[in-house]
């Protein structure tokens, strides 16, 4: 018979506003075995702790029921606390007493009853449980970067900096990400290629720093400490050790109608290509589907320019296996496609463009050179209306529900520089709210306003129509006057919302990180663990993880990488002895555990037995690997003989709790 | 004064995977969601923890109802757990509407960690269905007592 | 035929193939068949038969038997090579110990069906083109193949053998059974009628646990009805309830193992369809999962561990159409 | 009385007015905006208000063209013709407040009469 101690917390009035914490703690100290049983104003306090601890000596106890908050808060607390006292920390469990009673029910005799219930579960299981002990697996001191955008670079810099490896997988031919589409940053016009391609060039001398460009993550397998990652280098079919990216090829290419990505399809580009001057690695590649030679066999002039001899079009996609110990996300973003927001005109006039290609248009770099022409005539705009909240904050179910976050800011700059550079410019903005909470940020939309004379509009655009003299008609409202504007614009830029990336997604599925129903990752608490996902060893850097502007990506980037570096220090990491564990007295060797195992953690030995009449058998019986082991307990349904069970829910525990919940009637 | 006929409150035991739903379960909490204190959750690591045994045991305990909840679909912690768990439920569901027991007793909603919400209305609806189907008396009954 | 299996059987012992013989012997009465090992060509003679009544799954046998030393020779109806090759699946028997002798089956009889339809003193019997011909102690009575069948041989799924090392007679084909018109029939009820029809099936039980022990998918090395530390052993009934989770478990441990062998209706001493209960489970796996018969190969991957992105989710049950 | 009207104006309509973030993207869409002496998101907000009987006695009801346009464009699914709709319903309603009786019908039968004329006699027709 185990000796249980019962702690009922009050959590202030969190629980004993809803919950008779004395009648719970009273009646508790009925049930078998127990033989302590107390309730505290706070029992995660250090003094509620140490009476615990002070419980467990002087009681002597092998178990411990704490009456609280949910164990996902507060489990570990405990479980350190009472292993300081001597007792094995796995003898604890938790009784949801906040989050499932108190928190959802408000009469207090209902809340106490089911209070007192779940106690008797928590101490049916405790009867159960056996002292455990956590085992060891080592660490891989390797860290993967997913994304090669600015997240990505910062991480990878700062985990390389503290002197552990890392790779960074990125789909495009080249890292740098979003960011280098930009023309200024925020709040402080810094010019983003300015600060951006240092770093860039960083990544690439960086000795710790690998980069795979062009590549994909294709499996992962395994767990925190040791990822096993297969990584497709696509086809570019330039060899990269090489290419020295002097540009001859893509000169000399005659397929010269292809939409150059880089500028929103703005411009065109050659079917070879370097996507741009600061590319990293500056390798050139072939895009399949427009070169003639790959197409149908007719051209090879790029093969023929190429001094290096670097064009292979025979090149095949390459599969690399890696091992890590940890993983980062960084995905990113993009802007969501415009199709649900026809009144805006996007589809019907070229003068109606989305803020990223506004940045191109004022690019140095972009398709105009920096001067801002319409892109139906190349003619100067003098009446800009800029629209926010195109597709943000939509409920109705053709744009996101949530906001951007980055929008405010960048139309202020917009704006801005606008009529810095064209103060002949009629400057419109239309917002809902602006929102501007960084440091500095609001000071920086009020210069828009106060000294850059930008007319900022509260109200919505209702509808633009493009009209036959390439005029845009806006009609708006103006709230505040209480009217109906109509603008005519030259050109109307929509703050599109912006959407995680599409290969997050399945992305997602392989690492098993979880996301919410937006697409964006689950980072592991909101508040206190904003950078991990749930899944242990894999990290959460910029967009992914929700909409983020550079300083906010950027700071986030470096919280990730402290954390992988905290990962990566470790020699050894102790793992959940919570794994299942199989029973070679009753197991049949059908090989139904290891079907299920998504781990692959259940190997088959022959076993001599011997049998009743003294005579021996071999028989084949399963085994578990606990540091592979995740504890899922899929393998312990899939045995029929009930040999295989889990450790710290196994089937006695499990329905000992059943038996527990429905024994009142 | 006469008697009053006690309102029948039915016993309901819901499953929740560690990762999503008993995540989920807490969020409702969290956000002070109500849904009716006949809910006791027991907490599993996975979905695919959940064994028909444990089911049944709690019918034969006297449970009206038993709820069973994981994360989506594709959204396991453990990858795949859930698909088991899938099968695993379809197919027992289905053999006890084939005995004739009541299907609406037994349940399988998948609620991720930041359906809060999901998990209590989920919660209400089903103590509602349940309370309507009145005490569980079949899967005892199916044998006859004497 | 048994001439022919006890000479060839014979032959197979006296070149040192086999050790030993696994087939079948009558016991009390002619009709009462129990499985038997023979390790001489004497005891064949003595003891082996093979007749009308050998209904018999041997493959459940070889768990045990193909582990000792020495070949054994078993002779396997086609619908029993759908058990050997789900225990060859699972590891339970050790192939290169076995040999296998395929023999045809048109459907075997049963003794206390055959005394149901007023059959009385058996002492023998034979198969006479469409009829079984009795010897009973009141003369000869002859008896149609299709009234003599029971249900499992009425809807013959297969005459087919999985597998084999050597072949007597003709093989066959698998069938267009009409396995499933009774589940069909079942689900087609309204839950009141079905859950009456159970109620007066699984009432009838006595928990002697004779479909679970000739269950050729039922072979754990410890049942969990068996083990205290499963937490649902039971011996006897302790509450009405028992005997609903044990067959429901039950039914449930062999879904997607099960290859529809029927033994454990033919056992019951009570003569509940049990194999209906499995019949559900094959029926709903074929309509959910595509179409899977435990025991046609050795390699697939069972039903449920195996899975896909889009299977169906648990509410069909309540959302599939008809009374279902 | 407000109260009351407010309330079956969110009845009859089916619209959660709390839903509106003031973006005001229904009046920059409405064509009769500068016919209107309220405006759609006025609507929202004078019925979240409860100012019932203000727009019940303002013109701008019969100015809105039911054209949906603000249905169509709102980001947050708010309805504001809804409400429009259902403060024209609440005044047609009101008129007289001497609907027919069911007494009163029997006498006023006759062969040729469709049957919807008597239920939507019940509804608005004073006698």
């Amino acid at each position: 018979m185990q000796r249980i101690g019962v702690f009922v917390c009050w959590c202030g009035s969190n629980i004993a506003g809803t919950v008779d914490v004395k009648a719970v703690s009273e009646a508790l100290s009925h049930e078998p075995g127990v033989v302590y049983s107390i309730n505290y104003q706070y029992m995660c306090s250090e003094a509620g702790q140490n009476l615990v601890k002070d419980a467990i000596r002087d009681y002597n106890l092998t178990g411990v029921v704490i009456c609280s908050c949910s164990p996902r808060m507060h489990e570990n607390t405990f479980r350190k606390a009472a292993a300081s006292a001597g007792l094995n920390p796995y003898m604890v469990e938790i009784a949801n007493i906040r989050e499932q009673c108190s928190w959802i029910h408000k009469d207090m005799p209902t809340a106490t009853e089911k209070a007192i219930i779940l106690g008797r579960a928590a101490i049916a299981k405790v009867h159960l449980n056996a002292p455990l002990m956590a085992g060891e697996s080592p660490v891989i001191k390797r860290a993967l970067v997913i994304g090669g955008g600015i997240a990505g670079i910062q991480t990878a810099l700062d985990i390389a900096d503290a002197g552990f490896e890392v790779d960074i997988v990125e789909k495009e031919p080249t890292i740098g990400g979003k960011m280098t589409q930009l023309d200024k940053t925020f709040p402080t016009l810094d010019c983003a290629a300015c600060i951006l391609t240092p770093k860039m060039v960083d990544c690439a001398q960086h000795e710790k720093i690998n980069i795979f460009s062009f590549s994909e993550v294709e499996k992962v397998k395994g767990f925190v400490g040791n990822f096993h990652v297969t990584i497709k280098k696509k086809a570019r079919f330039v060899d990269e050790t090489k290419c020295t990216g002097c540009g001859e090829c893509t000169a000399k290419c005659p397929v010269k109608g292809v939409p150059n990505e880089f500028n929103l399809g703005m411009d065109n580009r050659r079917a070879i290509y370097i996507p741009f001057a600061q590319a990293v690695p500056k390798v050139a590649t072939i895009d399949p589907n427009y070169c003639n030679m790959l197409k149908n066999g007719k051209c090879g002039l790029c093969a023929k320019v190429c001094g290096a001899g670097a064009i292979d079009y025979k090149q095949q996609d390459q599969f690399v296996e890696r091992e890590y110990g940890a993983i980062v996300v960084a995905t990113g973003f993009n802007p969501i496609k415009l199709d649900q927001f026809d009144e805006f005109g996007y589809s019907q006039s070229k003068d109606v463009i989305t803020s990223l290609e506004f940045e191109r248009l004022t690019n140095a770099a972009g398709p105009t050179s920096g001067t801002l022409l319409r892109p139906s005539d190349g003619k100067h705009p003098h009446t800009i209306v800029f629209v926010q909240c195109v597709g943000s904050r939509d409920t109705s179910g053709c744009g996101k529900t949530y906001c951007s976050r980055i929008c405010c800011m960048y139309t202020a700059k917009h704006a801005m520089l606008t009529r810095e550079k064209y103060p002949d410019t009629d400057v419109y903005v239309f917002y809902i709210d602006v929102r501007s909470p960084g440091k500095n940020y609001d000071e920086f939309y009020r210069r828009a306003v106060e000294q850059y004379g930008v007319h900022y509009i509260k109200g919505m655009v209702g509808k633009v129509a493009p009209r036959a003299d390439g005029k845009l008609m806006v009609q708006a409202s103006d709230l505040i006057a209480g009217e109906q504007l109509h603008i005519e614009a030259d050109l109307v830029v929509l703050a599109t919302a912006i959407e995680p990336d599409k290969t997050a997604r399945p992305l997602a599925t392989m690492l098993t990180a979880s996301m919410d129903t937006n697409d964006f990752f689950t980072e592991a608490h909101a508040k206190l663990r904003p950078v991990e996902s749930p899944t242990a060893g894999i990290f959460l850097s910029g967009a992914c993880q929700g909409p983020k502007d550079i300083p906010d990506t950027v700071s986030q980037a470096g919280a990730a990488a402290a954390k992988v570096i905290g990962l990566l220090a470790k020699d050894k990491l102790t793992t959940n002895p919570c794994v299942a564990e199989s029973n070679e007295l009753m197991c049949n060797g059908c090989s139904s555990c290891e079907k299920v195992c998504p781990y692959g953690a259940i190997t088959y030995l022959d076993k001599e037995f011997r049998m009743p009449d003294r005579t021996t058998m071999v028989r084949r019986v399963a085994s578990v690997n606990p540091a592979v082991c995740q504890g899922c307990g899929a393998c312990t349904v899939a045995c029929p003989s009930g040999a295989m069970d889990l450790k710290g829910f196994s089937n006695s525990q499990i329905m000992a709790e059943v038996d527990a919940i429905c024994q009142m009637k | 004064m006469p008697n009053e006929v006690k309102a029948f409150k039915p016993k309901i035991v819901a499953f929740c995977c560690n990762w999503c739903s008993y995540a989920g379960a807490d969020l409702a909490g969290t956000n002070r969601l109500n849904y009716p204190a006949d809910v006791k959750i027991i907490r599993v690591p996975c979905s695919c923890r959940v064994n028909p045994m444990f089911i049944l045991r709690a019918f034969q305990r006297g449970a009206d109802g038993v709820i069973l909840c994981g994360c989506h679909p594709g959204d396991c912690h453990y990858t795949t757990g859930n698909y088991y768990a899938r099968r695993r439920m379809t197919l027992l569901f289905s053999m006890l509407d084939y005995l004739g027991i009541e299907k609406e007793r037994t349940r399988v909603e998948w609620v991720s960690a930041a359906e809060g919400a999901k998990f209590a209305a989920t919660m209400n609806d089903f103590v509602e269905t349940v309370t309507r189907l009145g005490e569980n008396k079949r899967l005892e009954d199916l044998r006859c007592k004497e | 035929m048994q001439g022919m299996m006890i000479a060839r059987a014979g032959e197979l012992l006296e070149n040192g193939t086999v050790t030993r013989v696994l087939g079948w012997q009558t016991g009390e009465f002619v009709y009462d068949i129990t499985p038997a090992v023979f390790e001489s060509a004497e005891e064949l003679e003595k003891g082996f038969v093979y007749n009308s009544f050998c209904g018999n799954n041997l493959s459940k046998y070889l768990i045990q038997a193909s582990r000792k030393e020495g070949k054994i020779l078993v002779f396997l109806k086609p619908c029993d090579t759908y058990s050997f090759n789900q225990l060859i699946k699972e590891h339970r028997i050790v192939r290169e110990n076995v040999y296998i002798i395929g023999i045809p089956c048109d459907g075997k009889t049963d003794g206390e069906f055959l005394k149901a339809k007023g059959v009385k003193g058996i002492l023998g019997i034979r198969e006479e083109g469409d009829n079984f011909v009795v010897d009973t102690l009141y003369g000869e009575k002859t008896i149609a193949r299709e009234d003599a069948l029971p249900e499992r041989c009425r809807n013959c799924k297969s005459k087919k053998h999985m597998v084999y090392d050597e072949l007597m007679g003709e093989e066959g084909e698998v069938l267009d059974s009409h396995r499933f018109d009774m589940v069909e029939k079942l689900e087609a009820m309204t839950p009141d009628e079905r859950f009456a029809f159970w109620r007066s099936q699984l009432s009838r039980c006595i928990r002697c646990n004779a479909c679970r022990n000739v269950c050729p998918a039922c072979s754990c090395e410890k049942c969990v009805f068996d083990n205290p530390q499963s937490g649902i052993a039971q011996k006897a009934a302790a509450d009405s309830f028992e005997e609903n989770m044990f067959h429901i478990i039950r039914a449930f441990h062999v879904a997607g193992r099960c290859t529809d062998c029927g033994e454990c209706s033919r056992v019951c001493p009570q003569n509940i369809p049990l194999h209906l209960l499995n019949r559900k489970f094959i029926k709903d796996i074929d309509t959910f999962y595509g179409e899977y018969q435990a025991g046609e190969d050795t390699e697939s991957r069972a039903p449920l561990t195996n899975y896909t992105q889009e299977d169906v989710e648990p509410s069909i049950v309540y959302t599939r159409g008809g009374n279902n | 009385m407000s109260d009351r009207l407010k309330e079956q104006v969110l009845r009859t309509s089916g619209v959660n007015v709390l839903k509106c973030m003031r973006c005001g993207k229904c009046s920059a869409t409405c064509p009769s905006y500068d016919e209107m002496e309220y405006h759609p998101h006025q609507f929202v907000y004078m019925v979240e208000k409860g100012e019932i009987e203000k727009l019940m006695a303002s013109p701008s009801i019969y100015k809105c063209l039911s054209c949906f346009a603000c249905i169509e464009r709102c980001p947050r699914d708010v309805e504001p013709a809804k409400l429009v709709e259902a403060i024209r319903l609440m005044v047609i309603r009101q008129q007289g407040q001497n609907h027919l009786k069911p007494g009163q019908i029997p006498e006023m039968l006759d062969e040729e009469l469709p049957q919807q004329a008597i239920v939507t006699a019940f509804r608005k027709y004073a006698k």
